[in-house]
């Protein structure tokens, strides 16, 4: 039992970045397929990595500046534990879904410290288009899940899973709250209408402005905890989050491929036009899903 | 043991290294026009695994691209200095040669490598995309075999290029 | 067009050559200028599309000449004048035409002439620590000075 | 207790403030050391005799001695709670504050007077048996505060005129509460008040209740009543600020605590009274004011320019969770609001302090001013980032625990749009939270700030004492739950199972294990950082040397975006700002003005003559109505 433990303990940030991977390997890919060309081999993400994290020369604008995406990482590894991967629901027993949506705010609060220290105005230009999107995106994302809690009248995520079992997902018995998760997690990864944080012609890659070597190789690996993290979580919350690895990776497989098509061609929202968009449609869809849920 | 070992390290980062080289080009001239169709589906350079990137820290090549004046030099020297160690340098066309058509203007400079080291340079007056592929691949052949070290040049003798910049900039 | 032409010859003391259908030039002396340029702009020609000089260094003299166009009539006129080369200070025309002040400052850092009323004339404007003479004069040597100043590739040389 | 009985324990706990006030007043004329010993000394007493209190519950002692009318006084574990909080933190504010206030400008004698005074007073209320006790205190803290709060200098004059108009009208409101009740009880010890409400009609308890709730929220900052806090809390001098915002507050939070279960005791559902969504309709406001006070505060606070302004907006937010908890009338609902009050104090006392030690460094604290002090001050920074992770509710911290003890008391009661509303405002905190920490700590050091040091050691103890403690509370909820809910069962709430770590599956609708999260949080900074080291080192960069496209930074370019840091969210959120309270205020205010210029004047004409006549005309009603006597009516 124990050798179980720590495998899983060892492996399962390993597998959520070996995913997390693979779909920007896939985006890598399929991007320059729209745009009709052959576009970079398909391990160039593990290239791109390596050859940041073994540049010979390093810079840091301070303790803060460096211990930023640490924090980021740190926060990533701990959110994948509380989100059941496949079979395996690691340590969601011990805090639920409202807890974990807090858990998931550490990485980003890692990150903005460190673009902070920066002393760069194009990185605290970021971080507060980051901050405000996300304050955007934070209304609909609640108000989903606290339709999904009251559905299935817990919030433990392993209890949601299990009430999932055999084909009655949520985004069956309540479609509404899936698209709406849909936009969030589209919203929360940056993709295209919604990358008014990183704009490279706006911002010049907003808060990785002086992030270079080492700690801009860091900040590709949180960014692919965090894409796991959040496709994994709208997988565990509406599609039933798998019995075995294999499963869970299809769905997860499936829900980015479709939101690869949409970051291909769309062009960028202003960041205030963003948060009105995330208070307008998505935020009144959420409130009629609510109240059919407060109805039933 | 060790040596050996940072031997293998540093075959393995060569070859990481030519794999994915990200490029900031700073379109002082004319040749920026030549990058997006190198970029785009025509010729697409991301193939070889090079994609365009914004600020200095994040970069390994430098493109000049086109005749350099003095002032555009002074900002050239800055941004040169803000990217990270193993950074090459390719000249685009003769300006940067031996300043091309602007030989006897009394802004433009005649010779890059005597400021900052140059690693490949690609001739003609803005040369088509298929010069500019043949020079990148030539340079990933050069960090291969470990011969791309411009970088090592510059830190080596400060001395010497940093008193060519205060000859011209004054 | 040639209602114009008549209009303009009635200006005192001008001198008036029509080489194109839509181009006339205007000789005028130095210090009448500013008063040929306030009338041509009542007549209608409102935009100064360019000012700038011309070095005729064997008579001794810089020719700055005011490129006027009107949108009405369809029609460029060019005065021209003469300054004297040793001390070049001439009038600012930028109460009449604002967009002039641009213009002579780039002339004052590039030809050396003084425009009395423009503040701003003396200012370094494009060139920094230019210790040279105004470099677009011609008695500048600009192969002179590249040789002293950079250092040129010949073909055999290696890169050292 | 076994020496001195404990009702002579509660006499010494209220009297020890007041006499260590006048001490350190005469103390002060002496020299200044007698007077920093004296209130230390004082301070820190108290603080020893709130642990000698310790879990004593006990009814109420009668202490005579005040001009004939009797003091009731009575101690429960939420008491005891809120006496831990009045002396901690005065305690703390003392020694902080004889770091910071500078000797010469103010008279610091009645300073440090007052202080103490105050920090009586709110013993009084926490430990008052019946309404009167209770009454009187809070008006000496009413005054004493207000003492203290013009002591920032000229501006802080009229946010003082403010703050106290606005505690009076509230003191009026529970006066008349106070007349209606003896009116029905001819007694107002607890016991007695809440067995009238009992039997009395619906529209008297409500009428009871809401007046003595005005009362209350003015001093609570609740939405429509919190004008005062933003003006009192910024002009006050930096020690005072965490005293009003961290422990001030709390009193308004208490006295509702007390007027909803002491008064109108738990099965308040019961209650004859009107029902919405089976809540009764008393509660059902309260929680909207609530939560509309966290949703607009924390607009207001995104948008505010000056830090100590921020913080008070960012009060009257996480206030209206305390309130919110208080009136969900669930066990857990009600521990979570009394732990989110406890945690409040902790950490906004925390912000404050390293704002305030800011301000003594730098002389300013418009957040564009500032910028890259991390640099210099390393130790206020750590502070303040404590502070603000707890501010936000990020998991190692105490905010996050008691935040969600009221997400889940709200999601079991299917009170949806007001959880919605507590989230909108946690996720807001953490703009404005970042913002603080952006402003002041990150970016470029401005050129006059080089030499700036961080401050001395007095003036740190208190922001570290308060940073460990926001930590132990964040991993070990289970202390603080111990007192709070031996306290909910004294007043008759079913006791919440709750371990030392967290909350069992039970309790909630999910189940909590916060040192799970911590520990796994610390494991994974260790392995992401030898992960970092693994690689080449680092070379340190100066501030100047930094990406604009190629220009050379110079020191005299401002190169900082800090003015207007969320101008973009704040196009998004401007329709709301059309409409503000305190413009309704001030029109009330001018139109009395216009009233009495205009109508008094008639009235005193100023000359004698008509004074003559007023005075005859009375005398004659008078006498007539004497002669007349009976007979006319």
């Amino acid at each position: 039992m124990v050798i179980e433990k720590v495998l899983m303990a060892v492996g399962a940030p390993l597998i959520a970045f070996a995913i997390g991977l693979s779909f920007i390997m896939l985006k890598r890919k399929v991007v320059p397929r729209i745009q009709r060309r052959y576009g970079p081999p398909v391990i160039q993400p593990i290239y791109d990595v390596l050859k940041l994290l073994l540049k010979e020369e390093n810079i840091s604008h301070g303790i803060i500046f460096s211990l930023g995406p640490i924090i980021a990482v740190a926060g990533s590894i701990l959110a994948v534990f509380f989100i059941p991967m496949g079979g395996w629901n690691m340590l969601s027993g011990s805090a639920d879904l409202i807890a974990l949506l807090y858990i998931m705010a550490i990485g980003s609060l890692g990150m903005a410290l460190g673009a902070g220290d920066s002393a760069n105005p194009n990185a605290s230009i970021g971080i507060s288009r980051a901050l405000t999107l996300m304050f955007g995106y934070d209304l609909p994302l609640v108000i989903i899940v606290i339709s999904v809690a009251l559905y299935y009248n817990t919030t433990s995520l392993p209890d949601i899973i299990a009430a999932q079992a055999h084909g009655n997902w949520t985004a069956w018995a309540l479609p509404l709250a899936a698209i709406v998760g849909f936009i969030v997690v589209y919203g929360a990864l940056g993709e295209h209408p919604f990358d008014i944080i990183t704009a490279p012609h706006e911002v010049a890659t907003g808060p990785m402005v002086e992030y270079g070597g080492k700690h801009l190789g860091l900040l590709m690996i949180n960014h692919a905890f965090h894409i796991y993290l959040e496709i994994a979580l709208f997988v565990d919350l509406f599609l039933g989050g798998g019995s075995n690895l294999l499963e869970f990776y299809v769905k997860m497989f499936v829900v980015f491929f479709i939101m690869i098509f949409f970051d291909s061609v769309f062009p960028r929202f202003r960041i205030d036009d963003a948060v009105r968009f995330y208070w307008k449609w998505p935020a009144i869809i959420a409130l009629v899903n609510l109240v059919i849920v407060l109805v039933r | 043991m060790e040596k050996m070992t940072e031997e293998q390290v540093r075959t393995i980062a060569n070859m990481l290294r030519k794999r994915s080289l990200w490029m900031i080009h700073y379109c002082t001239g004319c040749g920026a026009m030549e990058l997006p169709p190198t970029m785009t589906s025509r010729y697409d350079m991301e193939r070889f695994g090079m994609s365009p990137y914004v600020t200095p820290r994040q970069c390994d090549i430098l493109l000049v691209t086109g005749y350099l004046n003095v002032k555009t030099l002074r900002r050239l020297i800055t941004v040169y200095e803000q990217m990270l160690d193993p950074k090459y340098v390719i000249g685009f066309g003769s300006c940067t040669l031996n300043g091309g058509v602007y030989w006897d203007s009394y802004a433009v400079i005649k010779r890059l490598d005597r400021y900052i080291p140059v690693d490949v340079y690609i001739a003609g007056c803005m040369p088509r995309p298929e010069a500019v592929m043949s020079a990148f691949k030539h340079l990933m052949e050069l960090i291969d075999s470990g011969k791309a070290n411009g970088y090592k040049l510059y830190k080596k003798n400060l001395a010497y290029y940093k008193e060519n910049q205060r000859k011209v900039l004054g | 067009m040639m209602d114009i032409v008549n209009q303009i010859k009635e200006l005192d003391n001008v001198k008036v050559t029509v080489q194109r259908e839509n181009r006339i030039f205007v000789d005028v002396d130095k210090d009448r200028v500013i008063g040929t340029l306030y009338s041509l702009k009542l007549m209608g020609f409102h935009q100064l599309s360019v000012q700038n000089a011309v070095d005729w260094i064997k008579e001794g003299e810089f020719e700055v000449f005011y490129v006027l166009y009107s949108h009405q009539y369809k029609v460029n006129v060019i005065v021209r004048t003469r300054v004297d080369r040793d001390n070049p200070i001439m009038e600012t025309a930028e109460k009449i035409y604002p967009s002039a002040h641009t213009w002579e400052r780039e002339i004052t850092e590039m030809f050396g002439i003084k425009f009395k009323g423009n503040d701003e004339s003396g200012k370094p404007f494009i060139l920094e620590n230019w210790k040279e003479i105004p470099p677009l004069r011609k008695d500048f040597d600009s192969v002179k000075y590249c040789n002293e100043h950079f250092v040129f590739r010949h073909s055999e040389e290696g890169n050292e | 207790m076994n020496n001195i009985s404990v009702d002579t324990l509660i006499k010494v706990i209220v009297l020890t403030p007041f006499v260590g006030g006048l001490l350190a007043f005469i103390g002060g004329k002496i020299h200044r050391w007698i007077r920093f010993l004296i209130a230390i000394v004082f301070s820190f007493a108290s603080v020893f005799e709130t642990f000698m209190l310790y879990n004593v519950s006990i009814g109420n002692i009668h202490w005579g001695s005040l001009f004939g009318s009797e003091l009731v006084f009575q101690t429960n574990p939420i008491t005891w709670l809120f006496l831990f909080i009045v002396t901690g933190m005065s305690a703390l504010i003392v020694l902080f504050s004889i770091g910071d206030m500078e000797e010469d400008k103010m008279k610091l004698d009645s300073y440090y007077m007052h202080l103490l005074f105050v920090e009586g007073a709110m013993a009084g209320i926490v430990l008052a048996g019946d309404l009167i006790t209770f009454f009187i205190f809070w008006e000496i803290m009413s005054w004493t505060s207000y003492f203290l709060v013009i002591y920032g200098g000229k501006k802080s004059l009229d946010a003082g005129y403010k703050y106290i108009i606005m505690s009076v009208i509230g003191a009026y409101a529970m006066f008349i509460a106070m007349a209606l009740l003896y009116g029905k009880a001819h007694s107002l010890v607890y016991a007695d008040v809440a067995n009238v409400l009992a039997t009395s009609s619906p529209s008297f308890t409500i009428w009871v209740v809401v007046l003595l709730a005005i009362g209350l929220f003015v001093k609570a900052a609740v939405m429509p009543l919190h004008t005062w806090l933003p003006d009192a809390h910024s002009e006050a001098p930096s020690p005072v600020s965490p005293l009003l915002s961290g422990v001030l507050i709390k009193m308004g939070a208490y006295g509702l605590f007390i007027v909803l279960y002491a008064f109108l005791t738990v099965n308040l559902a019961g209650k004859i009274m009107p029902k919405v969504f089976s809540t009764p309709v008393l509660l059902y406001i309260i929680q909207w004011l609530a939560g509309l006070s966290i949703v607009l505060a924390t607009f207001l606070a995104i948008m505010q320019e000056d830090a100590k302004r921020l913080l008070a907006y960012s009060s009257i937010s996480q206030i209206g969770y305390v309130v919110l908890g208080i009136a969900t009338a669930t066990s857990l609902g009600v521990a979570g609001g009394l732990f989110h009050a406890l945690n409040h104090a902790i950490f906004k006392g925390l912000l404050f302090l390293a704002v305030g030690s800011v301000i003594y460094r730098t002389g300013t604290r418009n957040l564009s001013e500032l910028g890259g002090l991390v640099k210099k001050m390393p130790f206020t920074f750590v502070a303040l980032l404590v502070g603000i992770i707890a501010l936000a509710g990020v998991p190692p911290m105490s905010g996050f625990v008691s935040k969600w003890m009221i997400y889940e008391a709200l999601l079991q009661k299917k009170e949806v749009f007001l959880l919605i509303m507590a989230f909108v405002g946690s996720t807001g905190a953490f703009l404005y939270v970042y913002r603080l920490v952006h402003s002041i700590f990150l970016g470029q050091l401005p050129q006059k700030y080089e030499n700036v040091k961080d401050v001395p050691i007095i003036m740190q103890i208190p922001m570290w004492v308060l940073a460990i403690l926001t930590m132990v509370f964040g991993v070990m909820p289970g202390i603080a739950m111990d007192v709070i809910v031996k306290g909910i069962e004294f007043f008759g709430f079913k006791p919440i199972a709750y371990t030392l770590y967290g909350f069992p599956a039970g309790t909630a609708m999910g189940s909590l294990k916060v040192i799970n999260i911590v520990s796994v949080l610390m494991i994974a900074f260790i392995a992401s950082w030898i992960f970092f080291l693994l690689f080449s080192k680092t070379r340190k960069v100066s501030q100047y040397d930094n990406y604009a496209a190629g220009q050379v930074v110079t020191p005299e370019l401002k190169y900082n975006y800090s003015f207007g840091f969320y101008m973009s969210f704040g196009r998004v959120i401007k329709p709301i700002f059309k409409w503000s309270i305190e413009r309704v205020y001030n029109y009330w205010v001018d139109a009395c003005k216009i009233f009495g210029d205009y109508y008094m004047r008639r009235v005193y004409t100023g000359n004698l003559g008509t004074y003559n006549s007023y005075i005859l005309i009375v005398v004659t009603i008078a006498a007539a109505a004497i002669l007349l006597g009976g007979k006319l009516w």
